[in-house]
């Protein structure tokens, strides 16, 4: 369960625990290990000071495989869990993995309010568009029409976009990536743990069991140049295999277009430059989705303002600057007091 | 009142004990004047209880009867434990105040009541048609009606304050005529006013003349015998410094203390709700003491929150009431499951539901000890008395930091706004209990055991070479791993239960509040019906009758030689302020045909209705 | 508690319950409480099939004080129960009012998965940026610095922005007043219930006693034409005095700018004309608030969709069909049986 | 395997009754074998009682222990009441299900085995280091091992599947071979294999022909008397039609019943859990029966829908287990307080907090009784085995409705899957109970009580002249409006335990199951051990033993007579899967010494252990 004596450079398979995998054979959690576990050896941070919380759910079994600290919650709460676990202790490096079911459904709240207090915490976010652990009932991301164990007849609901919801709740990190892209996943989970603040990051993950292909308009091999587009900073956005297609404002509206460069007199200079610190621009590209446009994957939105625990350490040293060590017997005898003589 | 045939003292009559009720609109300062008349009966020597009670409305409209807010305060002599069923005195600043708290009042009390502020408007919003002190309606009492609200803004005219701000003073004034009628000290309220007001000078000036002119309209007054005067001895007390204080502000410090004392960093999540949250302010402000405190969404965060601070290695303590336990209960299952520290403090209230959130109760006992799915056994106290909420949580953190284990702390509504003198304590002479944190790699898993308490390893994040994950999943005894085997599992729930029960070992035995060991009755109770409680079984034992007073702090486990004591009576009563909680919980454990006296009223237990029923069934 | 004649036009008194109000003289309440009278009375509903469900709150006092049916429920939860009100019996007509607390902090959660399933509910939530009832603890929506008896030293929490929040959800009606603004108020509540499907009204109200002006930036009379856009569908988002101040696109951005006609070259036409169907623009304009833009006020958002109830009808309607007036003695001997002879 | 000395029947050993533990892979098609072994068996006649019992994992790993399936029979000619401890035959399809398994078979029990899957790889990752086939592991059972995988191939050959698909019939090859050899018919399971793969008629033939080539091996070998059969003769049962049904299934129709009887609409709404989501699922399926589901964002999300819909006039429904009732909790007192029908069903599973979701458990007997904030009764029901899921639920919504209360039905996660046979009821004939809806505004408040059953007046929005507001606030006994009033807090306290203490006057009176009314031992139980108790005493009876069985489906409040029956008992042994549950209600309610007998691992009951405990407790 643990190893006293550490290596000096800890490579991918240190952070590998002893405990069986447990998920379907195939099931795109695997691949998200994998990243996570090269993206911890790369990053270089110590076993004993990085925590995953998780909640419940196929996803949420993830600390179990993870040779740092963990801790593998109830349904829903991890984000208050994680909150609790760095606001005691800030030098802790904590990662929370969450569910679509886990984080949308019950949890919603909590993860709003998290991204809204922008504690320090990176939430992974394991879209599979289906409770996967209960064995497949629709989840608040599935499509319309989603045929499920409690929608014989085709869900109804319209789905929740997670990167809409968490911009309105007023994330300051947002990015996108897809189980099976380790490099891309692997530069995103990077840039999600440089972020100080809540990083919210949307896993597109497959469930083979119970929603087997949900993404692959978009992730198919064959069509992913065509229907992905990888956002950077100060880039502009442009996509295709042969990268001459893009994202261009369309005059007089507050809207994107895709064009073609050399297509009705487009140029590269038309294409709009992705400023990830643009929340109206976040908020568009969030909601962009094939057919009609690409998807948009990479880091959306990264617009980093003071964290909670920042703000509760400096009202605590002011505190303390201004009442040095809070004697306890002093406080109790702060106001009336009186003697009974012996 | 007791009158007691002692000493005139300077033509005082000499009395044991006094119940006063302030009572007047929210707006009228009443429980500043409480507190004020509190501070000097306490600087003057006597014992003494206070129950305010607040209007559930934020600000009710003036002069209606919802907008009333009354501070009763019993005061004497001897031992006060609980602040009395039925005032002697009632002070009544306008009609409402009036019509509501009459009819608790003593047959042939004193009523001192503001006439100025009996005019047709507030007549007509306290809802009487005809004026009270007209129609005979306080006949039997006797009524001392002044115009205080006239006299207030006499007195209070050379500080040139607006109308408004001159009647505010009013309280003021009669807290001068009542500590000059029982015989205190002014020195306490002035400087509490100068330094109150030291941003607003005139302020302090003129509540200091009302006070001032209230004593001295007593004082002259006197000249015509018109209005009795008192004497109060002091109460013989243990000697050393005291102060008043609330159930609030001991659970505060004993929560400081306790985690001094575990040497554990004190985290508190909690989310606003009646009558809990003066516990979260007052802690708010504690931050150059250590204390984090978050306010989180809701009352499951809140408490996630705190099981996430102690999974980190600090004491995550939540706090909440009925509908905000009720929240918690599955976080407290993963606690229990995963076995880690916890200290959940719940305000009790009136219920079910909403209920009456500003009215006290009881009733959580069940919910407390069996409230859980499956079995989840935890350890359960309850405080007595405002002062007693300061060992009790200082038990409770004592108890959750060595068992690793969540604790329930019961309080209630009427503790958490009640005072009573506390003598300070030395907290540097206070026992310690150092919380373990396991470093040693060397055959650790996380859930390997103390053999003696059965608590599991405390390793925290950020110690290297104790990596682990845990969860609300069973885990193999011996490994501390995942684990679904039938075995395990019964060995696992064995060990749960085996752990929580050991605690009874490490309590103190449960003793005789009043009276003797063995006896006829036993009258048994838990909380804050403390003071009620003991008051009847001392006034019962006064008229002879063989009756004892057992309290329990210790609800779960229950003290290891309850049972062999509870054996030593014939008869066994138990008074709660529910439908028999505690009832059903001894009868259980121990098969005692004990009965319950019940009060479910929102209101603190009467004496009287414990008395009456100590009487008749012991006559049965 | 009831009366049995209804006269056959009833008046904005008609809908006052007998019951003593209870909220601090002075509270903005009161002018809501009013302004929904008024919209009843106009509106002509019948009493008797309209229904008040509330959460805990000052706010949520409300069902008490007319004379519809009404459910004062549990705190922040009366989402979930309209749902069910309606869904029971869709010919009901749902109003749910809340609070800051009650329906952002321990109600968020159902709050936004209302929003997303659009059951034909009217939310109005009272933002007075405090919990109020509890006395004066800072809530989700409060500014940074408040201090309050949780946050003695100041908040320093990021305030959520209930419309930011609610289009993120995917709410299809978005629309902002204020408690003292009644004409306004009554419009805006009119148009709400108008519109089939969640429609989610802010209410900008006034606690005198715990956060007393906290609005006043943009509702003080003498500023308000200075600081308020009314917005209005297909007209021109002007505002000002002298109605000469307008918002236009800024070119080559996602963003609006303040303009005033007649300077820099201005001209009406520049003026963005608002569409109340386009999200983009409902994103951007929630977001402004005074000094640098107005404070968006009206309908700023609605573009319906089917609702939740109407998509269940029709599936229990498609059921019915396909097999009418199910026979449960034939339901439960579906599958294998087998007769064991008298 | 009970062998009786009966005449051979065509040379088949004749037995009362037999377990048969069906195990194999997650993929194989164990539930799909167990399911047609059942529905032969019951077609033929017999008595039975079933327990399938999956892997925790959604689809684990092939051939590893933890994705082991299984299935387990027991039938007979005598009444059966529970599926058995320690299967007579195992059938293991892999190694990973022979490790599982074996240490359950009974001492020189069968094994049938495919030894076809058998193989380096299978073996190792079943965790066996050498082949139990070759180690001796396996003497002192009958092994039989058949290279299964092989044969069906052979089967299936001409059908020109693929290697993995022509492989997945070899459960009907398996079930061909058991159906064989306790003689029973084939042609239910053609029939449904024929309507199954009406679509891929290939599949079909396929597996009718690997269920022949099975039935045909065991004939052939017969000859060589390798192989055993038995005859399990018929069970004498009531006439009527019967089908098996599975507890979820029971609960669904009880429901629909219920609700037809009350001329209510259902709606029912919840979040899914292990082991309650079977009842959403099924439930959605039938909305042409008038039935309305909602999936809820959580679990308090779908009890307050449930309460919104019946407060609109419906029969709100909403079920979960432990961890997700737990979230209802603050919902359930609002139900109570606003005293409105719901029905809450708990299907239980092993905690505390995530515990052990797909095993059993009878832990939630305290959280249902005692389990809220404040004096919060409601009464609680509990279904004893599959079948009885349908009376339980048809009670429930009684209850609800004509009590204007919300009810607690504790089923748990082995009665949901587990299926016996049901003579199936003519539902024209039942009971109705038609809710009464308030119509007349003279002299109507909302809490305007029916003097018998003090249930309030029912009033739905859209009846004109009876608007009216209700929250969860205390409200005033004779206007409904909130009070703050102390006594009449009081007598709201009052009334609401009394309405449901007179339930007890409205349900049967307790009977005993098995054995007389008066006598030595009462073994008293509640729940799914319903079956394990039953035969436990029955085979205590058979050996002499003085004991009976009373098992208890009112557990709150608890039937008139049940004090009076168990007095008339020396010793009261009471059988929970739990610490002592209805153990400490029992007790504290008659005072009777009742002692426990406690089995807390997950799985169902043991027979065995409840006998050796009641001889143990006999010889005390
Ligand atoms: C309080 C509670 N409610 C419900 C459940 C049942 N449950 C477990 S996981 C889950 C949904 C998981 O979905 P998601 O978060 O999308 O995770 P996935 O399995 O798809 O990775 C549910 C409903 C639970 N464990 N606890
Ligand atoms: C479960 C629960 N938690 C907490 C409370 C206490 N509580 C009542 S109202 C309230 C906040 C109200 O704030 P808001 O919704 O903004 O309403 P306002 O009073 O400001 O109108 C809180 C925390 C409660 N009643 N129930
Ligand atoms: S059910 Fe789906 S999400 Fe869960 S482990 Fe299997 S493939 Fe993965
Ligand atoms: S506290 Fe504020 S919101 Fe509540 S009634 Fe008073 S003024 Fe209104
Ligand atoms: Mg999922
Ligand atoms: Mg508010």
């Amino acid at each position: 369960m643990s190893s006293a004596t550490v290596p000096d450079k800890l490579t991918a398979k240190d952070f590998a625990s002893d405990q069986e995998i447990r998920w379907c054979p195939g099931c795109g959690d695997y691949a998200i290990l994998k990243a996570v576990q090269r993206t911890l050896a790369d990053l270089g941070v110590p076993r004993e000071s990085t925590v995953f919380v998780s909640g419940i759910g196929c996803s949420s079994r993830f600390p179990y495989y993870l040779s740092t600290y963990g801790f593998h919650t109830i349904h829903g709460r991890a984000p208050a869990i994680a909150t609790g676990v760095k606001v005691a202790n800030p030098d802790l490096d904590v990662w929370i993995v969450t569910g679509d079911g886990d984080g949308l459904s019950i949890g919603g709240n909590h993860t709003i309010h998290a991204l809204r207090r922008n504690v320090d915490l990176q939430i992974l976010l394991f879209n599979n568009e289906i409770y996967g652990l209960t064995k497949g009932q629709y989840s608040p991301t599935s499509r319309r029409g989603t045929v499920s164990p409690s929608t014989p007849h085709g869900s109804f609901e319209t789905p929740m976009s997670p990167g809409s919801l968490a911009l309105g709740a007023g994330a300051r990190f947002l990015a996108r990536s897809v189980d099976t892209m380790q490099k891309h996943l692997v530069d995103v989970l990077t840039r999600a743990h440089g972020h100080r603040g809540t990083s919210f990051v949307e896993i597109f993950q497959n469930c083979l069991v119970f929603n087997d292909g949900v993404f692959s308009e978009f992730t198919e091999r064959t069509v992913a140049a065509e229907t992905q587009i990888h956002v950077e900073h100060g880039q502009r956005l442009t996509f295709g295999s042969e990268r001459n297609r893009g994202l261009r404002l369309k005059p007089g509206a507050l809207e994107l277009e895709v064009v073609t460069i050399g297509e009705d007199g487009v140029t590269e200079d038309d294409l709009l430059v992705h400023d990830e610190t643009n929340r109206a621009l976040a908020s568009v590209l969030v909601g962009l989705c094939p057919p009609a446009f690409p998807q948009a994957l990479g880091v959306i939105y990264c617009n980093p303002a003071p964290t909670y625990e920042d703000n509760v350490r400096e009202q605590i040293t002011v505190a303390e600057t201004a009442q040095p060590h809070g004697d306890l017997n002093a406080l109790i005898r702060t106001g009336k007091t009186w003697e009974v003589a012996g | 009142m007791t009158t007691r045939p002692a000493a005139e003292q300077r033509g005082r009559e000499t009395v044991e004990s006094v119940v006063i009720r302030f009572a007047g609109d929210s707006g009228d300062g009443i429980q500043v004047t409480g507190t004020q008349f509190t501070t000097a009966t306490a600087v003057f020597g006597n014992d003494f209880a206070t129950f305010p009670d607040f209007p559930a409305e934020i600000r009710a409209p003036a002069g209606t009867t919802f907008g009333v807010s009354a501070f009763q305060i019993r005061f004497g002599s001897q031992d006060i434990a609980n602040s009395g069923d039925q005032p002697d005195t009632l002070v009544a600043l306008n009609p409402a105040a009036l019509k509501v708290n009459l009819p608790d009042l003593k047959k042939g009390g004193m009523v001192v009541l503001d006439q100025g502020a009996f005019t047709a408007r507030n007549l007509s919003k306290a809802g009487y048609d005809t004026n009270p002190l007209e129609n005979g309606a306080l006949s039997g009492y006797r009524v001392i009606p002044i115009d205080i609200s006239k006299m207030t803004l006499e007195a209070v005219k050379p500080f040139g304050l607006s109308q408004k701000e001159a009647l505010r003073c009013k309280n003021f004034w009669t807290l001068g005529l009542m500590l000059w009628m029982y015989g205190r000290n002014r020195e306490p309220a002035v400087e509490w006013l100068t330094e109150k007001f030291s941003h607003r000078e005139e302020l302090a000036k003129s509540n200091i003349a009302a006070l001032n002119a209230g004593h001295v309209f007593g004082e002259a007054v006197e000249l015509s015998s018109e209005i009795p005067v008192y004497a109060v001895p002091k109460a013989e007390a243990r000697p050393g410094v005291y102060r008043a204080v609330t159930g609030t502000e001991a659970l505060v410090y004993g929560l400081l203390a306790g985690t001094r004392a575990a040497n554990l960093k004190l985290v508190f999540g909690s989310y606003p709700i009646t009558p809990a949250s003066s516990l979260l302010h007052m802690l708010a402000k504690l931050k150059s003491y250590g204390v984090t405190t978050f306010q989180a969404e809701d009352e499951i965060a809140a408490a996630c929150f705190a099981i996430g601070a102690s999974f980190a290695g600090s004491l995550g303590v939540t706090s909440s009431s009925g509908p905000g336990v009720a929240l918690k209960t599955e976080a407290l299952g993963l606690a229990i499951n995963t076995e880690l520290p916890l200290v959940l403090i719940n305000s009790q209230r009136a219920g079910p539901s909403t209920g009456m959130p500003t009215k006290t109760d009881q009733g959580d006992l069940f919910q407390a000890v069996y409230g859980r799915n499956s079995d989840a056994p935890l350890p359960v106290v309850a405080a007595a008395t405002p002062a007693d909420c300061f060992e009790v949580a200082f038990e409770a953190v004592r108890l959750a930091s060595r068992y690793m284990t969540p604790v329930i702390l019961l309080t209630d509504g009427y503790l958490a706004n009640a005072t009573e003198p506390w003598l300070l304590p030395d907290l540097g002479a206070l026992p310690t209990f150092r919380a373990q944190f396991r470093t040693d790699p060397a055959g650790f898993h996380p859930f390997v055991r103390d053999p003696e308490t059965l608590a599991r390893a405390w390793a925290v994040p950020g110690t290297p070479g104790l990596e682990h994950r845990i969860g609300g999943l069973e885990k193999d005894y011996d490994s501390g791993n995942v684990s679904y085997d039938p075995d395990n599992h019964q060995r696992m729930t064995d060990v749960r239960m085996e752990k929580i029960g050991r605690i009874a070992d490490d309590v103190p035995l449960q003793t005789v509040q009043v009276g003797p060991e063995r006896g006829a009755v036993a009258v048994v109770g838990w909380g804050s019906s403390f003071g009620a409680i003991s008051e009847a079984v001392m006034q019962a034992r006064s008229d002879g009758l063989d009756v004892s007073h057992i309290h329990i702090r210790h609800i779960w486990p229950l003290p290891r030689n309850l049972g062999e004591l509870l054996a030593g009576f014939d008869k066994i009563l138990v008074a709660e302020m529910n439908k028999g909680q505690l009832l059903a919980l001894l009868r259980s454990t121990y098969l005692v045909p004990a009965e319950g006296i019940q009060q479910v009223t929102g209101k603190p237990f009467h004496v009287r209705e414990i008395l009456d029923a100590i009487r008749s069934r012991m006559e049965q």
